[in-house]
């Protein structure tokens, strides 16, 4: 019954895409969308059946289908497993999913290809859930390539545009770096234990025979710079921001809610094997906290709407590493949580503007839209809110959290993450000001078609505003159910922080800084009503900062060109080298023929001469030999 | 029932094809080739029944040679891709028009049978000649029925003869050498020879060269691109598809169980070698302009991963290297195919020339699409289940042989997507471009289910080889 | 014994039908004459007899080869109608001139006395230089006969010296009494340089470094059927002759007689392929693959005792595969004034048949499996490494590799190269010649047991 | 007879016939007039013929001298064979000059 109802929760996004692939041209825009849609609302459905279960026993169910893959010294079986962890994680990817299927129906829909839209859609939910599901290593590596070829689809889904095909390359090789990391990572805990299936390798851990720090260390670190790939943190995060080439939705859904989070599920999956290696925690939570500090200064002075919320979502991401560098998995988990409500809600706005400017992303051209699209507006206020850490809205308490933590273990994280917040603060309302206050500065028949969006795309908005408002209730400090659910996960169990007067002022602190942020914004954009400058005019730091301090550019210097050069070496010189050499032969023996020819003269006397010293020598050696032969 | 009935089937349809003239050809060697396939796929099944499917006749009195044809898993699994791939060769060359199309039918059957007979052979000498004769039609093949300019061509041809056979006939001396060490030709006989260390050497170094340049590992590959340009797809796809797995192939059953000691010592050379082939090739791969040579690149990394599964002689490098040999040779012979069909529209191998390919044919992307994840071994794909397995394997020789060997993951992936990007993506192309054909699909989809379902379900395949390959393990630790 | 009287009787019935003027019937008639022969023959095998007080010796050695020879020369007998029809009136002569040199060979592998030997040798020498030179108004070809004539008279002039030597040292030319006594007495050292002698005058026969350099201007010079006569026949004659005369005179060769050997085959190999490569002439660069061939064949001397059935397969192959090339050439380079590789372009287009027989026999020349000339070498490579000759056996790897190169020029040619113009007619004796050959050459290539077992 | 050789060693015989040979054989190297050559190679052989007469009576032993008529024939064969190739290069080329065959090299 439940291995069933499982694979259906599996299963059915697989058979959406399956529909799509083959018959979404004929069946036509709407049942398209609609099959993709219903195919993840289904697995919702059953993820909330699930959670449901769970909630009350709180019993795993886990299933083994069959041995997949056989290694000398153990089996790595095709299984999954159903527990707190994944379910909570299902539970949004399907819900938020199937938010983003039912806005894409009208955002994508004078798109020709949209029914491949879908399929992709719904074929990353697939891998998303297998991911999730995974009851070993292994199998989530399936759904963590199989992601990240899906955002390589949806990324170049305009493919006729080579940008927007570089960028998904791009992003496909820098998750493949990390992938390597994972790889390596498996294969350690491969041959330190013999087992990569996550109860097991618990099981093992905790009872604590044969661990060799270095190795464990080792193997942290390498699954660290895969998470680390594919949650866009330093030095990998370089291509999250270029993946808005990609479509609105998938922005959303993949590059903001649930894709990136991947990394922050490994890791707090394995968080009894991190436990034990605290030279990595705390390497993960520098960078993190780096991270969110670098991504948060690149996004200032960013104008294209889409690309602030990807340097946002970076910062972010960062955070959550800072959280569980600190060993606060069921924070980090927290925060993304709520960071997928209050981003994806704000992507989805940003989509909803861009559809209503016709696809312009350029918030200087922006402005006064709060007018026409009252709904976009609200719903991205109270997101922006959310996600500035304002007081009682989601983001406050998950953000707020980690820096207590932060505070507690050390004080100079806590600033670096204080003063991201902050940041974050400001070029949020930079964003909301650019956009919806002051008059209208694009062009004047696109201030013709003004509007709101239609019920479709704003109804999610609605939903996950909404979401980002309340989703704190989750966790409030003191009694939060989370961290109560998440128990049986954890190692060792984390107290809540109980209340005390330093935590009130830290909460102070968090909130007067985002107040102090927005505040910042709101004299530079709404009382000096400040645009930003053209591209070309701006200059000094900020130029850096517009120019991300240049690293695409340093990787191009550093990695893509000595690469394609040393091809061209290898192709123009070495290959020809080698070859000759093997031509060598050849030729030295031809030319040797060439010489012997002048030897064959043709003279009678010359042969008989050769024909007697022959002889000669055959005797004289003989005789030097020996007399009798 | 046994084995060389495989043998006389593919000889009986050499034959068949030559004279049933060049109308009627390209269906009876399909014909012959299913047969052969059908027949196989009976013997497995006869095979996992436990029965004994072995054929041994006495051949030459003295010196001491017989006519033994053994199936054990690892044949077993050989064989059934030799007998799979063919068919789909020959039905992929449907699409192209061929002049006197018996004789190349012909000799495509003629070098399956050559392939079957090295794959199966349990005698040195009978295994040599096999393996040689497996190089003659593909010789004619590229030389008669090739591309390009005739001049280039032929020089490229003769040198690969001539390099190849010059590696095997050291081989050859080295079989003699044994020989004369334990006076039979017969493999369990070899297998029982004590030698010193320092004959381990010279024999296997002898196996290495012929081995080396048919596999190729660098630095022996010098003949490889050239010719995969230059043969004609489907001589290409033999060679790439077939041909290159007898190389590995007989590194496990012959090089390794006669010159066990040799080679533990050398071990880490060669699976250096190997690795560097990987980062080679793909780094060369990287700046192609000729979609065949580049494709032939990234064959030289695939097979310098597996030859380095190979030779860490661990249970999961030989299991890994076989099923990544079967893997690689069914997605190698599909990415061929792929440049065949753009070929039949483009007339173009230049990889400058095409892009915007992908908006005027779907389907086609669709599939090509999943060659490329193959080759790039996406997990749920079976490549993904061989290279696991190696770079496992390897990991546990140093982890630092896994990691470099794992480069591949990522250059692979690099000039793969450069390359489908280049060829399939961007503004429509002015030149119109036919989506693919009933047959075209055919031969791409039996590939991709293929990859797929036992990229999923690698179990019947890996339960086949495993015990042959213990038994082999064991023979190397005795 | 009877198989020499037989031949010469029919060399002599060749010569009488030209006088009752019945030029039409006398290759069938010889062919079947050959075949009686042949017949007679083989029905001598696994007897033991001697004739004439051991002038002559029949033993399975001399039947084998005997047979061998003949098959050969039915042959050549074969691809003469075509090659002569432009002088028909000669036919006879040149047929009876080929049995008599049949009938000298013959002598050379069974003789019991030196004087027969001798005998045997200038029989075959003297039809040889006639044929050479048969082409009367062809300047080449005089030249080339003259060279043979002038450099193979030198040479039986050593042999004649060696002879007398081993003759005066022994006192007898009895080759068993012969080796009798050099077993056992004391010997003078004339001995000793008879036998290098003659041995030089063989190879030299045999066409060895450094003796080999008539070869290669001869071959080319001669009419082609002659040139295949000797490249087949008379090569694997005076092969199959030294080998029997070391093998009777002194089983046991000494070390530094070994070494010798061993450096005149690595010699003629090595010289003879890379000469070959740059060559353009196809008899002459056969000339050259013959010399290296020689080389290859130089190694069963190492192992006297053991070899000969080797050296009879290695022959058979050879000659065998040469037989066929040649029927080849002569289809081809019929009425061209010369052997040019040229002539072969596109050769795969218009004759494929031929082409594939060619190719075969070029196969089997450089070792290719399932042709005999492969497992010649690998039968001859075995012994010579159970001899303990590894080295030598490397550098012969190393050597077929090299004239891997040449043969594959000719067969690049004829499937490379366009067809520069349509042949016409069929010769159906060169057809048939040339498809036998090649299919007895596969067939003991599939069985090598039924010739390695003769001895 | 005896007393002969017994006076003069055998020996002696073998350097006469030994010397006789040499000068056949550079006789043979260095004339280019083909009828020359032919007399060197039939001074070599004769050399060979002497001494198988010195031998046959040294032995006391008659096939010796047998085997110097069949030397004699095979030789006379063979100038008659080696005279014909020479009228006929002779005709072609109007020189029996050996040094002209040259046009067979390489």
């Amino acid at each position: 019954m439940d291995i069933n109802l499982a694979l259906v929760l599996l299963l059915a996004p697989f058979l959406g895409f399956l529909a799509n692939i083959f018959l979404g041209k004929s069946l036509g825009k709407n049942i398209s969308g609609a099959i993709g849609t219903i195919a993840v609302v289904v697995s919702f459905a059953m993820s909330l059946f699930f959670f449901l279960q769970i909630n009350q026993t709180g019993q795993p169910i886990s299933i083994h289908l069959f041995d997949w893959i056989a290694i000398s010294n153990f089996n790595i079986e095709f299984g999954f497993l159903l527990d707190q962890l994944s379910l909570l994680w299902l539970l949004f990817v399907t819900g938020i999913g199937s938010l983003i299927h039912l806005y894409s129906i009208s955002y994508m829909h004078d798109d020709e290809k949209m029914h491949k839209f879908f399929a992709y859609l719904n074929l990353f939910v697939f891998f998303m859930i297998t991911l999730v599901m995974g009851s070993n290593l292994l199998i989530m590596f399936i759904g963590w390539e199989g992601v990240g070829l899906c955002s390589y689809l949806l990324i170049g889904f305009w493919y006729k545009n080579q940008n927007y095909n570089d960028a998904a390359k791009k992003a496909f090789i820098m998750n493949r770096i990390g992938d390597l990391g994972f790889l390596v990572g498996i294969f350690i805990i491969g041959f330190m234990f013999n087992t990569l299936d996550f109860a097991t390798l618990k099981a093992t851990i905790l009872a604590g025979n044969n661990l060799d720090a270095y190795w464990i260390a080792a193997a942290g670190l390498a699954l660290f710079i895969g998470a680390s790939g594919k949650s866009a943190q330093i030095p990998l995060y370089t291509w999250l921001p270029d993946a808005m080439a990609g479509p609105t939705p998938v922005s959303a859904l993949i590059h903001a809610a649930t894709m990136v989070t991947a990394g922050i599920f490994m890791i707090t999956r394995l968080n009894f094997l991190f436990d034990l290696a605290p030279a990595i925690q705390d390497i993960i939570a520098v960078i993190g906290a780096i991270t969110s500090l670098v991504a948060a200064t690149i996004g200032l002075v960013q104008n294209d709407i889409k690309k602030v919320l990807a340097y946002s979502t970076v910062s972010q991401l960062g955070l959550m590493f800072l959280a569980l560098g600190l060993g606060a998995y069921e924070i980090a988990v927290f925060h993304v949580i709520t960071h997928a409500f209050f981003k994806a809600c704000l992507f989805l706005g940003s989509g909803s503007v861009i559809h209503a400017l016709h696809h312009e992303q350029d918030m200087r051209k922006m402005g006064g839209l709060r007018k026409a699209m009252p709904i976009t507006f609200i719903t991205m206020l109270i997101s922006s809110l959310a996600i500035s850490g304002i007081f009682p809205l989601s983001g406050f308490w998950s953000k707020d959290e980690i820096l207590m933590t932060a505070y507690h273990q050390s004080p100079v994280l806590w600033v670096i993450g204080s003063l991201a917040s902050i940041l974050t603060a400001f070029y949020m309302f930079r964003l909301m000001y650019l956009t919806f206050f002051k008059e209208f500065r694009g062009s004047e028949e696109q201030k013709h078609h003004l509007h709101e969006s239609p019920a479709l795309l704003t109804f999610p908005l609605i939903v996950l505003a909404i979401l980002a408002a309340i989703g704190g209730l989750i966790s409030l400090p003191g009694h939060s159910w989370l961290n109560h659910y998440l128990e049986p996960l954890f190692s060792k169990a984390h107290e809540a922080h109980h209340l005390g007067t330093t935590e009130y002022m830290l909460m102070a602190i968090a909130t007067v800084g985002a107040l102090l942020g927005i505040g910042i914004a709101y004299a530079k954009y709404i009382k000096q009503a400040q645009v930003p400058e053209e591209d070309e005019k701006i200059t000094g730091f900020s130029k850096v900062l517009y120019n991300k301090y240049y690293v695409d550019e340093v990787y191009e210097a550093i990695i893509v060109k000595p690469i394609n050069l040393l091809s061209r070496f290898f192709r123009d010189y070495i290959e020809t080298a080698l070859a000759s050499i093997v031509f060598g032969f050849g030729k030295a023996a031809n030319e040797l023929s060439f010489q012997g020819k002048k030897l064959q003269n043709g003279s009678i006397g010359f042969y008989l001469f050769a024909f007697v010293i022959g002889f000669c020598a055959i005797v004289s050696y003989l005789i030097l030999a020996q007399k009798k032969f | 029932m046994d084995v060389s009935f495989i043998l006389i089937i593919l000889l009986i349809g050499a034959f068949a094809t030559y004279f049933s003239g060049d109308k009627l050809a390209p269906k009876v060697a399909l014909l012959f080739g299913l047969v052969s396939l059908g027949f196989s796929v009976y013997l497995l099944s006869l095979f996992n029944a436990g029965q004994n499917i072995d054929f041994i006749s006495a051949w030459i009195t003295k010196p001491s040679i017989s006519f033994s044809l053994k199936a054990d898993g690892l044949s077993l699994a050989m064989l059934l891709l030799n007998t799979a791939l063919t068919p789909l060769i020959i039905f992929s060359a449907f699409g192209n028009e061929f002049r006197n199309a018996k004789n190349f039918y012909a000799l495509i059957l003629f070098m399956s049978f050559a392939m079957a007979g090295t794959f199966l052979a349990a005698d040195g000498l009978l295994y040599y000649i096999f393996w040689e004769l497996a190089l003659i039609p593909i010789y004619f093949i590229a030389l008669i029925w090739g591309n390009g300019d005739a001049e280039e061509r032929k020089k490229a041809v003769v040198k690969f003869f001539i390099y190849t056979l010059a590696g095997s006939l050291f081989m050859l001396t080295a079989f003699i050498y044994l020989y004369g060490k334990a006076g039979s030709f017969l493999i369990e006989d070899l297998y029982k020879l004590e030698l010193s260390s320092q004959e381990q050497l010279w024999i296997f170094l002898a196996f290495f060269l012929a081995y080396a340049i048919k596999i190729p590992i660098i630095p022996f590959h010098t003949w490889q691109a050239k010719v995969y340009q230059k043969a004609p797809t489907v001589g290409t796809m033999l060679l790439s598809g077939i041909m290159l797995k007898m190389g590995l192939y007989s590194v496990i059953r012959w090089q390794l169980p006669l010159a066990p000691s040799a080679a533990k010592e050398y071990m880490t050379i060669f699976i250096a070698l190997g690795i560097a082939g990987v980062i080679y090739g793909s780094i060369v791969a990287l700046r192609q302009k000729d979609l065949k040579k580049l494709l032939a690149y990234s064959s030289l990394a695939h097979v310098g991963l597996i030859a380095a599964g190979t030779y860490t002689l661990n249970l999961d490098g030989l299991r890994g290297a076989v099923l990544q040999m079967i893997a690689h040779g069914f997605v190698v012979v599909g990415l061929f195919f792929v440049a065949e069909i753009i070929y039949r529209r483009y007339e173009t191998r230049e990889i400058s020339e095409m892009g915007g390919i992908r908006s005027q044919s779907p389907k086609f992307t669709s599939m090509f699409m999943i060659l490329v994840l193959a080759s790039v071994a996406l997990p749920s794909t079976f490549n993904f289940i061989g290279e696991f397995t190696v770079l496992y394997s390897l990991s546990q020789i140093g982890i630092i042989w896994a990691i470099l060997g794992g480069t591949t993951i990522i250059l692979g992936a690099y000039y793969m997507l450069r390359m489908f990007q280049h060829v399939m993506l961007g503004e429509t192309n002015a030149k119109l471009f036919k989506d693919v054909t009933t047959n075209e699909t055919i031969v791409l989809v039996s590939i991709i289910t293929f990859l797929l379902f036992f990229g999923i379900y690698p179990k019947p395949i890996t339960d086949l080889i495993t015990p042959s390959l213990e038994n082999i393990i064991t023979i190397i630790n005795r | 014994m009877n198989t020499l009287i037989a031949i010469t009787g029919l060399g002599v019935l060749c010569l009488l039908f030209e006088i009752f003027n019945f030029r039409k019937g006398i290759i069938p008639f010889t062919i079947v004459g050959l075949l009686a022969t042949l017949a007679l023959t083989v029905n001598d095998y696994g007897t033991n007899a001697s004739f004439y007080n051991n002038m002559i010796v029949v033993n399975n050695f001399s039947v084998t080869f005997s047979s061998l020879f003949i098959v050969l020369t039915i042959f050549l007998v074969a691809l003469s109608h075509n090659f002569y029809e432009s002088h028909p009136t000669k036919i006879s002569d040149f047929i009876a001139i080929k049995i008599f040199m049949l009938s000298g060979a013959v002598a050379m592998v069974s003789f019991g006395n030196l004087a027969m030997f001798f005998l045997g040798i200038e029989i075959l020498s003297i039809a040889l230089y006639i044929l050479c030179a048969s082409d009367r108004l062809n300047l080449k070809s005089n030249e080339s006969g003259m060279k043979y004539f002038l450099m193979g008279s030198f040479a039986s002039g050593f042999i004649l010296f060696g002879i007398c030597l081993v003759y005066g040292a022994m006192g007898s030319f009895d080759v068993i009494e012969i080796s009798e006594l050099s077993r056992s007495a004391e010997l003078p050292d004339w001995f000793f340089i008879g036998i290098l002698l003659l041995t030089i005058g063989m190879l030299f026969k045999i066409a060895v470094v450094p003796f080999h350099f008539w070869a290669p201007d001869v071959y080319e010079g001669a009419p082609a059927l002659t040139t295949a006569t000797m490249s087949t026949l008379a090569k694997v004659v005076a092969m199959a002759t030294l080998f029997k005369l070391l093998s009777v005179l002194n089983a046991d060769i000494s070390e530094s007689f070994q070494i010798v050997i061993v450096v005149l085959s690595i010699a003629s190999m090595t010289v003879g392929n890379i000469m070959a490569l740059r060559q353009v002439n196809v008899k002459r660069m056969l000339a050259f693959s013959g010399i290296s061939h020689a080389g290859f064949m130089l190694m069963t001397l190492l192992t006297l005792t053991t070899s000969a059935s080797t050296l009879l397969y290695y022959a058979a192959a050879y000659s065998i595969s040469g037989i066929a090339a040649f029927a080849v050439i002569l289809y081809v380079c019929k009425n061209r004034d010369n052997e040019d590789i040229t002539n072969f372009h596109g050769l795969g287009k218009t004759n494929p048949l031929l082409a594939a027989v060619l190719t075969g026999a070029l196969l089997s020349m450089g070792g290719i499996p399932i042709f005999s000339g492969f497992f010649a070498k690998l039968f001859l490579f075995n012994q010579t490494i159970e001899a303990g000759y590894l080295v030598l056996v490397i550098v012969a790897v190393v050597n077929s590799i090299i004239s891997i190169g040449y043969y594959f020029k000719l067969i690049l040619a004829m499937y490379g190269k366009e067809p520069n113009e349509e042949k016409t007619g069929t010769p159906i004796l060169y057809y048939s010649v040339a498809v036998v050959a090649i299919v007895i050459n596969i067939v003991i290539g599939l069985f090598p047991s039924l010739v390695l077992d003769l001895m | 007879m005896d007393s002969v050789l017994n006076q003069i060693g055998i020996e002696n015989y073998i350097f006469l016939s030994v010397a006789l040979f040499c000068i056949g054989v550079f006789g043979v190297l260095y004339r280019r007039n083909a009828i020359i050559v032919f007399m060197s190679i039939e001074i070599m052989l004769n050399a060979v013929n002497l001494l198988f007469v010195a031998f046959s009576t040294y032995h006391q032993d008659a096939q010796g001298q047998v085997f110097v008529f069949f030397s004699m024939a095979v030789a006379a064969a063979e100038v008659a064979v080696g005279l014909a190739i020479l009228v006929a290069i002779f005709r072609n080329l109007g020189s029996i000059d050996v040094a002209n065959l040259k046009n067979l090299k390489g």
